[in-house]
């Protein structure tokens, strides 16, 4: 099979990620956390290769291990979210009627928020930590989610091989557990790599809006958000974090993209 | 100049060109000064609907007896003297003669009491009414006008704060304002006073001005805090509401605005180096500092309280988080209060060794603290990342916890805490200084020194007015303070203010609060 | 046709209930409460119960929630907590700012993105389509705001084109008000163009596969009346949706973007708001965007038909 | 004289370089009609399209020389080929559902040839449309002119398309699989007007197909194509009646033949029977009212002996596959009664009627599930037979693929199958519990030629050896003629007619009987099969 562009770049950039993540386990050149306040606000040099921050630290070290943190919690708020997701829309999709209306008509009301705010709201509720952030923002993809597991549920219910099982007698449960939710999977696992992205996107925009992974421990998204002010003086603070977020997210949609280019063909390209 | 409401019609440029026609038409010889309030004010009506914006404005157009001077003592505003007899509980003003209204009316003695006896009446909502009641200082027995000149006020107790109280901006400076200020019916109308500008236009969300009064009759000594010399030299102050604080630096350097308050440090960089800008820095009465619950299991643990206060060098982090703005202080005075003396300038010194030592005695293996602080003051928040890190050094594992303001609030309020990065408000009075921080916490949960000797020697403090003994009382309580470790006090803050160069005359004081009698443009 | 319309309305009803329900339930279960957020470390309990009691806020949340929604169909939003502006002209008034942003930034992405897409779709597995495509996705994997501190930096920082921050009404001085927002919808439209793009690329494809293309073709129809004919309207039929759908959700959320750019928009107000627990102002913002996203994509759909005669809003 | 002259064309995929046609050679006369037969992956459809220069993406013309009219279209520049497309030759497409454009009206669909290939006024091109429209018997030209695609039935589509290409009277037309989605009866119809207004216009024809039926009674030329090449050429009554290859034998072979007539008459109680039937699909519901209903079958008796094998014909709308799927209780019935083996089974959920009914679907591929391997898709029903152990159940499983031709192939997915080979997993699937009564909805309208006829023989097979009854829906008359015992023909949702397979086709008594069987395609030579064209 011929190797994609988009595979192979996307791999790469993901494998680096993961490379990363699991390097800042072991080692990184020096203490994200430890404070130097004696050489803060360095520019790039031989010692510090990304320079420090207000408070001296390695800007380096806290990118690697940043990796990690952004890694994690994107990873578990994206399955939380599709966990859930499935589950309520694979629920909606297939016993419709008035289940299916109720769990629309709540669903539909979430939709109307923007999904950040609604995280910002619920963060504040259930506290500023790691967890309050999966929390927050699972909850707030949740409903798309929902909405796509549904569409797709309800498609695949009009597939015959759904009526060949209950022709052969099968029960309505069964069917959906064994026919409906494993092809309901492809296009969730599509969805799931968007999310990945909107999730990474989303927990800096909400470190930027003053709620966020509290510090000290570095994630892409409060470190962005901690270099605003010294957008003039000190623009390495907010490059490295930001290149690394946008590299990490093309990673992830190219890898998307070539997941789906598998699911349908026709939309390949390269 | 024409206000259009803005909608989608008025983005023409027909109109933004009769906007630009009508605002050359009026540039005309009247000396404006622009200044900028994070928000709209809440009312006109002193000390009650207020926040410190409204408290700001308001300043500009009524007056007290009495005034706040530059170092926070309580100096004579429209009172001329005063003399406390009955064994401290009754206070005889002398009123300064020929002080006008801004209706023109003379002020007399009567007005006084009138206007006293509208705050004590509950149906005002003074916001300092509480003071005067059985919880407060002392209660108001009687208010008196022996002559024309003179009232008379006697309390049930003496206290050192029946004066500092009336002079607090807070409490609207308990103004006396003409009667002309309400309807008959006891509603508001607008502050008839004897400031020197008047209520101009208040343009809800927008801005509020102040027009000079031509009848104002200044004290002859120098400008002092909220007394002294107040002579409007511009003829209208306009206080624009503008929240944020990069639009307002932008509106700064664009020449749209004159003065700006209450810059962030970052800031200071940035300005620093631009021609047309000039800078105010003024330290200023708020205290930062690092808040313990003695209650927790863990802290109550005088020991490792003790050992977080001798792992951090006060001084690099007041150097780091407020750019040679302010000093370190870890006492309950700030720095400028009459009463901060050499004693009060003892505060801890770094020591890892005592602090791993006492850490042992503790007991203490690692045991996260959680420490909460926000993001809306960098300086706290800067604060709490830098303890945690020092403390870490001697291996003590403080964790963070950012909340949005009003939730830390809302746990401090609570007492729901291990520790808390917090920042206070100023407090004028060094007594109040200390009661912000001493009570029981049964009661007062938010309170965070619950020392029963230490509340005795505030209250006699709130009781004497002699300087020395109070003086003496507080080097006590600081004593205590320090040796208690309820909290680390690491410093009081700076008021960085920003002018134009244009702009001459300004002074910032202790208290955060502009001051625009006084100030030219040229 | 109105039928219809009053039919979408009255379907809206019972979602915005539950939208009103959910904002009032969550605005509720922020800790802290606008008391203490105004009397900050001086409150005085005693004084917080006066002013609790001043904003009815002392009352059981049933009862405030009734209180609430009797005036909201009054046309009521009440008034702020924090400067007592009346809620709704205070939200009117912000949204215009946002709403500037956004329909200027979407309505340039999609005259930007929609022929993009088409032609990387009309010319698949090219170089182009690769550069078009590899592009987008570049686009899209841009933190907004990070794009917008970086043009910030560029073209307010080191070049001194446009000013940095701050913000004045259209009403006031056309020019300087373009300046002011003319970076955040550069912003924007660059973040929009990343999704519509691959949109819109996606949906040419499709219609490229079908017949009635190589019917035009067979007719020797040229090819860009091929593609701007046959292909363009069919494509930007789903197009049009996620149009709506951006659309919808921007109108409320651009906090981020407002932040950066320090825009008096109806983000901040309602990010700013949550933080002053301005309850009255925060229960009307999330009200008026769940609002805004239901019309708009009732707007969507009634334009569905345009782009698509076999969609029938009957 | 050539109109088309078509010399060693090859065709390869973009990609890899496999020849989609290889060395494929020939011409068409003015005014002749050539058919081009072949089964999926024969390169018919690509031989057609490189004729227009529109090859779909991912093929290329690598060789050979295709002259049209005179013109060498491999030096024809893009802006002659465009000149040459409408005027010259036109095209006719397979799917009318998608081809015609869903946003653009009928009338302007039609205009927009004209307007690029003739200078004339706007009323002139409409009067010719809608004289065009006219001729291909649309029913109200002025209103159709306006109107778009999506409000016509995919037979009135496939006439407009026709119009719109025969308005600008190309020299010839290339049809590809015009009526292959169409019933039997409008297939007829459109062909027959297709043909006509060829005549009219002195217009060649190309049609590709895959039905030979169509060859016998349209085309004076034939060629034979196979996965890409050659096979044979002829006049259509010399391949069809004496084909020289094995392939194109094959083909002609594979027409559906009747079979001697069986002995499985109804005996005794009917096994399934159904009085009165009625299904009634129900409005859209609105937000005060219902709209009102479509009545899909209304008022059927029908009776299934046990092993018979009943057929069920009709265009399309006829309610034939509402009544298969009412007969298994799949869809809520509105009315009448259905009884198996005596017992009332319309409301009651009846185990063993379940348990006893299968179906077999029309698509192969949805109807099975694409994330299950044949093994277990077959093993599936076999979860309802309870006293069967594990190794009884394999055992059963892989015998029954062995059964079906499948034997070994139980790792396989779905997709790694051929169409024929997907449906010869769902009658393994339907058969695997031995039905009594099965259901076989257009079982073989989605397979090729060929296989049409392994799998008509296959079900034969299985149905002699494991003696269930059948309920045989098809529109294909010739299918219907192979396997039934009786047959039933339905029109509006009612029986019109029914009786045993010889009465009703070799003397249908109902009007529409009689049009349906001379719509149906058959070869009209000596020897093969039978020309019953009714008078």
């Amino acid at each position: 099979m011929r190797l994609r562009a988009n595979t192979a770049i996307g791999g790469a950039l993901v494998t680096l990620l993961l490379g990363t993540a699991i390097t800042a386990m072991f080692w990184t050149p020096f203490d994200p956390l430890r404070i130097n306040l004696r050489a803060r606000l360095q520019p790039p040099s031989s010692l510090y290769w990304l320079g420090t921050d207000e408070f001296g630290r390695d800007v380096l070290s806290r990118v690697m291990v940043g990796a990690g943190a952004s890694v994690v919690i994107s990873l578990l708020t994206v399955l939380l979210a599709v966990a859930a997701g499935m589950a309520i829309g694979c629920a909606a999709g297939y016993i419709r009627g008035w289940t299916d209306r109720i769990i629309m008509a709540v669903n539909d009301a979430l939709l109307a928020f923007p999904g950040i705010l609604l995280a910002l709201a619920v963060m504040i509720v259930v506290g500023a930590n790691k967890v309050g952030l999966i929390l927050a923002l699972g909850l707030a993809y949740i409903p798309s989610v929902v909405r796509v597991v549904r569409g797709t549920v309800l498609s695949i219910r009009e597939k015959e091989y759904i009526e060949a099982s209950r022709v052969i007698g099968n029960s309505e449960a069964y069917s959906m557990i064994r026919h409906v939710m494993p092809n309901a999977i492809a296009p969730v696992a599509v969805l799931t790599t968007s999310m990945f992205g909107w999730v990474l996107l989303a927990e800096s925009a909400l470190s930027f809006l003053g709620l966020g992974v509290p510090p000290p421990a570095p994630t892409w998204g409060n470190m962005l958000a901690a270099s605003r002010p010294f957008m003039e003086t000190a623009a390495w603070l907010s490059i490295a974090p930001g290149l690394c977020i946008a590299l990490t997210l093309l990673g992830v949609n190219l890898l998307g993209d070539s997941l789906r280019d598998r699911l349908d063909p026709r939309m390949a390209h390269g | 100049m024409t206000r259009a409401r803005q909608s989608p019609r008025a983005w023409t440029v027909g109109l933004a060109a009769f906007a630009l026609l009508t605002m050359l038409g009026e540039a005309g010889a009247e000396a404006l000064l622009r200044t900028r309030l994070n928000a709209d004010i809440r009312s006109t009506d002193p000390g009650t609907n207020r926040d410190a914006n409204t408290d700001g404005v308001i300043a500009h157009i009524v007056e007290g007896l009495v005034a706040f001077r530059d170092d926070t003592s309580v100096g004579p505003m429209l009172a001329e003297s005063w003399t406390i007899s009955n064994e401290g509980r009754t206070y005889t003003f002398r009123l300064r003669q020929g002080v006008k209204f801004h209706n023109g009316a003379t002020m007399t003695a009567d007005d006084v009491v009138w206007s006293l006896k509208r705050w004590l009446d509950p149906a005002t909502q003074w916001r300092c009414l509480s003071e005067f009641s059985a919880t407060g200082i002392a209660r108001i027995e009687k208010i008196e006008a022996p002559d024309v000149q003179t009232v008379a006020v006697t309390l049930d107790q003496p206290t050192a704060l029946f004066l500092p109280t009336l002079a607090r901006p807070d409490c609207g400076q308990t103004a006396i304002i003409h009667r002309d200020s309400v309807g008959p019916d006891g509603k508001w109308i607008t502050p008839v006073g004897t400031g020197p500008f008047k209520l101009g236009e208040w343009k809800r969300g927008q801005y509020v001005d102040v027009i000079r009064f031509d009848g104002y009759a200044s004290r002859s000594e120098p400008r002092s805090g909220y007394t002294g010399a107040k002579t409007a030299q511009v003829d209208r102050v306009r206080f624009n509401a503008i929240p944020d604080s990069s639009a307002a630096k932008a509106g700064l350097l664009s020449g749209s605005l004159d003065v700006i308050m209450s810059l962030s440090i970052p800031d200071l960089e940035e300005l620093k180096s631009r021609s047309d800008a000039q800078l105010s820095i003024t330290p200023a009465l708020a205290m930062t500092g690092i808040l313990f619950q003695t209650r927790d299991p863990l802290l109550k643990d005088v020991r490792i309280r003790r050992a977080i206060a001798l792992s951090i060098d006060t001084a690099q982090i007041v150097d780091a988080v407020m750019e040679g703005t302010a000093r370190p202080n870890n006492s309950a005075l700030p720095i400028g209060s009459p009463f901060y003396s050499e004693t009060q300038s003892h505060g801890y010194v770094q020591n890892i060794m005592e602090a791993k030592k006492l850490l042992a005695e503790a007991g203490y293996r690692g045991q996260p603290i959680k420490m909460i602080t926000n993001k809306r003051y960098s300086f706290v928040f800067d604060s709490g990342v830098l303890v945690q890190a020092m403390a870490q050094a001697v291996g003590i594992n403080i964790e963070l916890e950012v909340l949005d303001w009003a939730a830390q609030l809302d746990r401090y309020n609570r007492g729901d805490y291990q520790s808390m990065a917090f920042t206070y408000s100023a407090r004028l009075d060094p007594s109040l200084s200390f009661e912000m921080l001493t009570g029981p916490k049964a009661a007062q949960p938010r309170k965070v020194w619950d020392n029963p000797a230490a509340q005795e020697m505030l209250r006699q403090s709130m009781m004497i007015d002699d300087a020395a003994k109070r003086q003496a009382l507080f080097d006590e309580m600081h004593r205590r303070f320090i040796a208690d470790v309820p909290m680390i006090v690491l410093f009081n803050g700076a008021e960085l203010t920003a002018l134009r160069k244009n702009v001459k005359g300004y002074a910032g004081w202790l208290y955060p609060q502009p001051r625009f009698w006084g100030v030219t443009i040229e | 046709m109105l039928g219809y319309l009053a039919r979408r309305l009255a379907m809206t009803i019972p979602t915005l209930l539950l939208v009103a329900i959910a904002v009032f339930a969550l605005v509720r279960l922020i800790p802290g409460d606008p008391v203490q957020v105004m009397l900050g470390d001086s409150a005085d309990p005693v004084q917080a119960a006066q002013l609790r009691a001043q904003l009815g806020l002392d009352q059981p949340i049933p009862l405030q929630f009734m209180h609430w929604i009797a005036k909201l169909a009054a046309g009521d939003f009440g008034h702020s907590i924090t400067n007592n502006l009346a809620v709704l002209p205070l939200i009117l008034d912000r949204f215009q700012v946002s709403a500037v942003i956004v329909l200027v930034a979407v309505a340039a992405a999609a005259c930007i993105a929609v022929p993009a897409g088409l032609i990387a779709a009309w010319k698949q597995n090219s170089l182009l389509d690769l550069s078009v495509v590899g592009g987008a996705t570049l686009l899209l994997s841009i933190p907004s705001f990070w794009l917008g501190l970086l043009l910030l930096l560029l073209f307010g920082l080191k070049l001194k084109w446009l000013p940095v921050i701050g913000y004045v009404p259209f009403s006031e001085n056309f020019w300087q008000a373009a300046t002011f927002i003319l970076l955040p919808i550069v912003t924007l439209t660059m973040i929009e163009i990343g999704v519509l793009t691959r949109m819109a690329r996606a949906a040419s494809i499709e219609v490229l596969r079908l017949e009635y293309v190589t019917h035009a073709r067979a007719k020797g129809v040229p090819e860009w009346l091929v593609l701007g004919r046959h292909v363009l309207p069919n494509a930007f039929a789903p197009t049009w949706t996620l149009i709506g759908l951006v659309l919808g959700h921007l109108l409320g959320g651009i906090a981020v973007i407002e932040t950066v750019f320090t825009l008096p928009g109806l983000g901040r107000l309602l990010v700013d708001s949550i933080f002053a627990r301005d309850y009255p102002v925060v229960q009307g913002c999330l009200l008026f965007t769940a609002v805004i996203y239901v019309v708009v994509n009732l707007i969507v759909d009634l334009c569905y038909p345009l782009f698509d005669p076999r969609v029938t809003v009957a | 004289m050539t109109l088309l002259a078509v010399d060693n064309l090859r065709i390869e995929a973009a990609s890899g370089g496999t020849a989609v046609v290889d060395d494929v050679s020939f011409a068409i006369e003015r005014g002749e009609f050539l058919a081009v037969v072949g089964e999926s992956g024969s390169g018919k459809t690509a031989a057609a399209r490189a004729v227009l220069g529109l090859l779909p993406p991912g093929l290329r013309k690598v060789g050979g020389r295709i002259v049209l009219d005179g013109v060498d279209l491999a030096t024809a520049a893009s802006r002659r080929m465009r000149a040459l497309r409408g005027p010259t030759v036109g095209m006719v497409f397979q799917e009318p559902m998608v081809s015609l454009n869903p946003a653009i009206s009928v009338g302007a669909q039609m205009a927009e040839g004209l307007r690029l290939h003739e200078r004339i006024g706007k009323s002139e091109i409409k009067r010719r449309c809608l004289d065009m429209l006219a001729r291909v018997q649309i029913r109200d030209p002025d209103r159709t002119y306006d109107a778009y695609p999506h409000e016509f039935s995919g037979g009135m589509r496939q006439r407009i398309m026709l119009a719109s290409v025969m308005l600008l009277k190309p020299k010839l037309l290339i049809a590809d699989e015009p009526t292959t989605a169409l019933d039997t009866l409008t297939q007829r119809e459109v062909l027959d007007l297709m043909v006509g207004l060829a005549r009219d216009h002195g217009t060649s024809v190309m049609l590709i197909t895959h039905n030979l039926g169509l060859v016998s009674r349209y085309a004076q030329r034939a060629l034979v194509l196979r996965q890409g090449r050659m096979v044979e050429s002829g006049t259509s009554r010399q391949i069809l009646a004496a084909p020289r290859e094995a392939y194109t034998r094959q083909l002609v072979e594979a027409l559906p033949r009747r079979g001697a007539a069986t002995g499985r008459r109804q005996s005794g109680d009917p096994l399934v029977s159904v009085r009165g039937l009625k299904v009634a699909f129900a409005g859209r519901q609105r937000l005060f009212r219902r709209d009102a209903g479509v009545s899909a079958v209304n008022g059927v008796d029908l009776d299934i002996g046990a092993g018979e094998t009943v057929a069920v014909v009709g265009g399309s709308g006829s309610g034939k596959t509402t009544l298969g799927r009412a007969m298994l209780r799949l869809i809520p019935t509105s009315g009448g009664e259905i009884r198996f083996r005596g017992k009332d089974v319309t409301t009651t959920a009846d185990r063993e009627f379940r348990l006893a009914s299968q179906l077999v679907f029309q698509d192969p591929y949805s109807s099975l599930d694409p994330r299950m391997r044949l093994g277990e898709i077959v093993a599936e029903p076999l979860r309802h037979v309870p006293e069967l152990t594990v190794g009884e159940r394999d055992r059963r499983v892989e015998a029954m693929l062995e059964e079906v031709g499948l034997a070994g192939l139980a790792r396989r997915w779905p997709h790694e199958l051929s169409g024929g080979q997907r449906q010869r997993v769902a009658i393994a699937r339907a058969i695997v519990r031995q039905p009594a009564f099965v259901v076989a909805d257009e079982p073989v309208s989605a397979l090729d030629m060929t296989i049409q006829a392994q799998v008509l023989k296959l079900f034969e097979r299985l149905q002699a050896q494991y003696g269930f009854a059948c309920l045989f829906i098809s529109h294909d008359l010739a299918a219907v003629e192979q396997v039934a015992d009786r047959v039933v023909v339905m029109q509006g949702g009612q029986i019109v007619e029914q009786g045993s397979r010889d009465d009703i086709f070799d003397r249908p008594q109902h009007d529409y009987t009689k049009a349906l069987l001379a719509a149906a395609p058959v070869l009209d030579f000596a020897g093969t099969a039978v020309a019953r064209v009714s008078g």
